[in-house]
């Protein structure tokens, strides 16, 4: 039951719900965190890949991930405040600042 | 079905149930707990997968790290009234991106049909890392062995993150 | 086997913390008395009447801090399973790869302090 | 009675799972008792016996039960009454479920960090090994630190649904000190950890054990000292002298406790928590004490050589005393009192500090963890790591 694709087919459902999410969500703080799940579904599959492959470099890679994640965290969140924080309204249909 | 089982069935229901909650609350605290719930829920199965060091770390950074950010970004922006009545897309919208992802889900469920069902390698493969005492050391080897470049890399990236923030912020510091 | 013990032992221990405290919060909620009046129901504010909205914004400080400390733990998470292989197996390499890893993100937080994210007043 | 006894040996045996069911059980009630007899109620009792003491006044003396007042000690029996007898206030805009949850959340995630915390070696039960810690995980250490990180939520939420400007206020200062000196306590650890080479609090102890100064790497070259060195054993605070001290200070300021306290300040500001009352406040304040224990135990398992004795060797049945056998069960009974004596110093040691000391400002604390104890701490570590890897 607890096979590798059993792990695989969770992954590919939580990028399913984060993709879902960053569709049809208007919030940018909650796209953000389905981006993120997305992110942690890839995650999901390295390690359980690695397990099935008996490999630990599966690991090394979701540190990494992980690590490039914050940075994008960290700067994604300092653009959606520093666009926000100007206008009332948060709601990315709004947006029309970046269009050139 | 021993221990093992149950606990991966449930904290792999949990993880999903979550992952569904945080899609469609409407209140942005409600859904950054939802997801960090979430993140734990995955944190357990990375430890039943014989991963306690990226289960302790997925607690530490995201859990830890990356959701207090959002949770100050929250704060900062105030949007606790704000987004209640537009929290959705339009109903075309929202039907179109769910088809897509069931096709998404789909797709991808068909291909891991192909790996054998049961098959997960044992513990002790050579090279795999263990659930024991040299779980860490094999982790480390592997990123300071053979990915020390790109944990160069990561510096260099995480470097970038700290000037572009300064840089954004530059302005109302100096308010 | 020994892992099942260890995840049988966490679980134990959790369950008997989550019920403990549960329970204590629970207590005072169901023997506590509850008369509310409006007075009381008012936002504490040493006294005198709320002003303003609640939810005040604050300043960037706070956010600047916060990703410090995320770069910075992402620093430390790697720096643990590093430590643990530095003298047996890495040596003067190790050093090598962490002393670049370290002077970039020391960089960083120079960088930050010099143009002023860390004052605090 | 032989035969009941004899009965229940083999029923033991048989059921190698039950023995371990049934030690994971005593554990955690040991454990839930350790810590909530101390972190719940001595702890308030020596605060307050403590401070009497250092500022010349009797302290609490007037709860009494049929005439006895055992010098005050009924007195966190009285705060515990009236803690479950108080009006449970919940601000009229805020969740009940969110505003009960953060206090829940605090004090459950210290307390839950205590799994990993091994309060002795091995011991054979019926044919079983038992280890001596209820979750024995080879990260145990970064599951410390990510209990600590998972307990901000508690502040923070706190703040968050308490309604109320101040509350946040308090709730964000709060978090940015308890996450500025989270990036300190994590790296002063890491000079030690450089000899032990494990996050697992078991090993650490073990390698502090088995080793005296003169095995360490640089220490042990020098050659007039090499003798003398041989003699005190390779604890964490002589290997990294000021990596401890820059632990412990760190961990006070985790822990928000004077002269670090900026997040409830009894005296004069408003934090986080002041649309809390009764058992939810109450509970606030314990997981201070809690975390105060939590520190003295890490404290003394990285840097005190945990339940290690100096010239007390426990081998296979034996115990040998500075040369003197001892019967095991007096070795081990040695071991367990060293541990225990070596917390309560560093819990009184911590008492010691919250009522010598004057509070710290706002901008000091923030200068203080990201100015002077990073830099330190990285400096410290890189001289740590150069000097180990090229004395090897």
């Amino acid at each position: 039951m607890f096979g590798v694709g059993f792990f695989l087919a969770l992954a590919f459902a939580l990028f399913a719900v984060g993709a879902f999410g960053v569709l049809t969500r208007r919030d940018p703080l909650v796209m953000f965190m389905c981006i993120e799940m997305m992110f942690n579904s890839g995650n999901l599959a390295l390690v359980a890949l690695s397990r099935y492959l008996g490999l630990a470099s599966g690991h090394a890679l979701v540190f990494f991930v992980v690590a490039v994640a914050a940075a994008e965290v960290a700067v994604g969140l300092g653009i959606i405040i520093a666009i926000f924080r100007t206008e009332k309204d948060v709601n990315v249909d709004h947006l029309s600042e970046l269009k050139g | 079905m021993g221990l093992r089982e149950v606990l991966l069935a449930v904290f792999a229901f949990g993880a999903l149930a979550f992952a569904l909650a945080v899609v469609s609350t409407r209140n942005t605290v409600y859904a950054a707990l939802e997801f960090v719930a979430h993140l734990l829920c995955l944190a357990a199965l990375y430890c039943l997968l014989d991963a306690p060091l990226l289960g302790v770390l997925q607690v530490m950074v995201y859990a830890g790290a990356i959701m207090v950010l959002f949770l100050f970004a929250v704060m900062m922006l105030d949007i606790q009234e704000t987004g209640r009545e537009s929290a959705f897309q339009g109903p075309g919208q929202v039907a179109g991106a769910l088809l897509l992802a069931a096709l998404l889900f789909a797709l991808l469920v068909f291909g891991a049909d192909r790996f054998p069902a049961a098959a997960l390698a044992p513990a002790a493969a050579p090279g795999a890392p263990g659930v024991g005492a040299d779980n860490v050391v094999r982790v480390a080897r592997a990123l300071f062995e053979r990915g020390a470049l790109v944990f160069e890399a990561v510096g260099v990236l995480l470097l970038t993150a700290v000037v572009a923030v300064m840089v954004m912020a530059k302005r109302r510091l100096e308010n | 086997m020994a892992f099942t013990v260890t995840v049988m032992g966490l679980l134990i221990f959790a369950a008997a913390v989550a019920a403990n405290f549960a329970g204590m919060i629970l207590t005072s909620t169901i023997l506590g008395p509850k008369r509310r009046n409006s007075v009381k129901d008012q936002p504490f504010e040493c006294g005198s009447l709320p002003v303003g909205p609640t939810h005040t914004r604050f300043h960037i400080r706070f956010y600047l801090t916060a990703i410090l400390f995320l770069i910075f733990d992402i620093e430390v998470v790697f720096l643990y399973p590093f430590i643990t292989i530095l003298r047996p197996e890495l040596g003067v390499t190790g050093l090598w790869i962490m002393g670049a890893f370290l002077a970039v993100l020391v960089f960083g937080l120079a960088y930050e302090w010099r143009r002023g994210g860390m004052e605090w007043d | 009675m032989h035969t009941a006894l004899d009965s229940l040996n083999a029923a033991m045996s048989a059921h190698p799972l039950l023995v371990q069911a049934l030690a994971a059980v005593a554990k955690t009630v040991f454990m839930m008792t350790v810590v909530m007899l101390i972190g719940g109620l001595i702890l308030s009792w020596v605060e307050r016996k403590q401070s009497a003491i250092m500022q010349d006044r009797i302290g609490a003396n007037r709860a009494a039960i049929l005439g006895v007042r055992a010098w005050g000690l009924f007195h966190n029996l009285a705060d515990a009454a009236k803690g479950i007898l108080k009006e449970d206030f919940i601000p009229p805009d805020a969740n009940p479920f969110l505003h009960t949850l953060a206090p829940f959340l605090a004090v459950s995630t210290a307390v839950v960090a205590f799994a990993v915390l091994p309060f002795g070696g091995t011991v054979h039960l019926w044919g079983q090994s038992v280890d001596l810690t209820i979750a024995p995980l080879p990260i145990g250490i970064l599951f410390v630190w990510a209990m600590m990180g998972m307990g901000v939520y508690g502040v923070v939420l706190a703040g968050y649904v308490s309604n109320n400007k101040f509350s946040l206020l308090g709730c964000l200062r709060a978090t940015a000190q308890v996450i500025s000196y989270e990036v300190a306590t994590g790296l002063t650890v890491l000079g030690a950890l450089l000899f032990y080479r494990s996050l697992d609090f078991r090993d650490m102890v073990a390698w502090q054990m088995g080793h005296n100064l003169g095995q360490v790497p640089f220490l042990g070259h020098l050659p007039d000292l090499g003798a003398v060195l041989a003699h005190i054993p390779a604890w964490g605070v002589f290997l990294q002298p000021l990596g401890f001290v820059l632990f412990f200070t760190a961990t006070i300021v985790e822990m928000t406790r004077i002269p670090f306290d900026l997040p409830e300040g009894e005296s004069e500001i408003i934090g986080y928590n002041i649309e809390y009352s009764g058992m939810k406040f109450m509970i606030f304040m314990m997981s201070e004490f809690v975390e105060s224990l939590l520190f003295a135990w890490v404290i003394v398992l990285v840097f005190f050589g945990g339940w290690s004795l100096p010239g007390l060797h426990l081998g296979d049945g034996v115990a040998v005393l500075f040369g003197h056998a001892l019967p095991y069960a007096s070795g081990v009974a040695l071991e367990a009192a060293a541990m225990a004596l070596k917390i309560v110093f560093f819990l009184w040691f911590q008492m010691l500090v919250r009522w010598s000391l004057p509070r710290f400002r706002y901008d000091q604390i923030m200068h203080l963890g990201w100015k002077i104890m990073l830099p330190l701490a990285l400096a410290n570590l890189a001289v740590t790591g150069v000097l180990g890897v090229l004395a090897r």
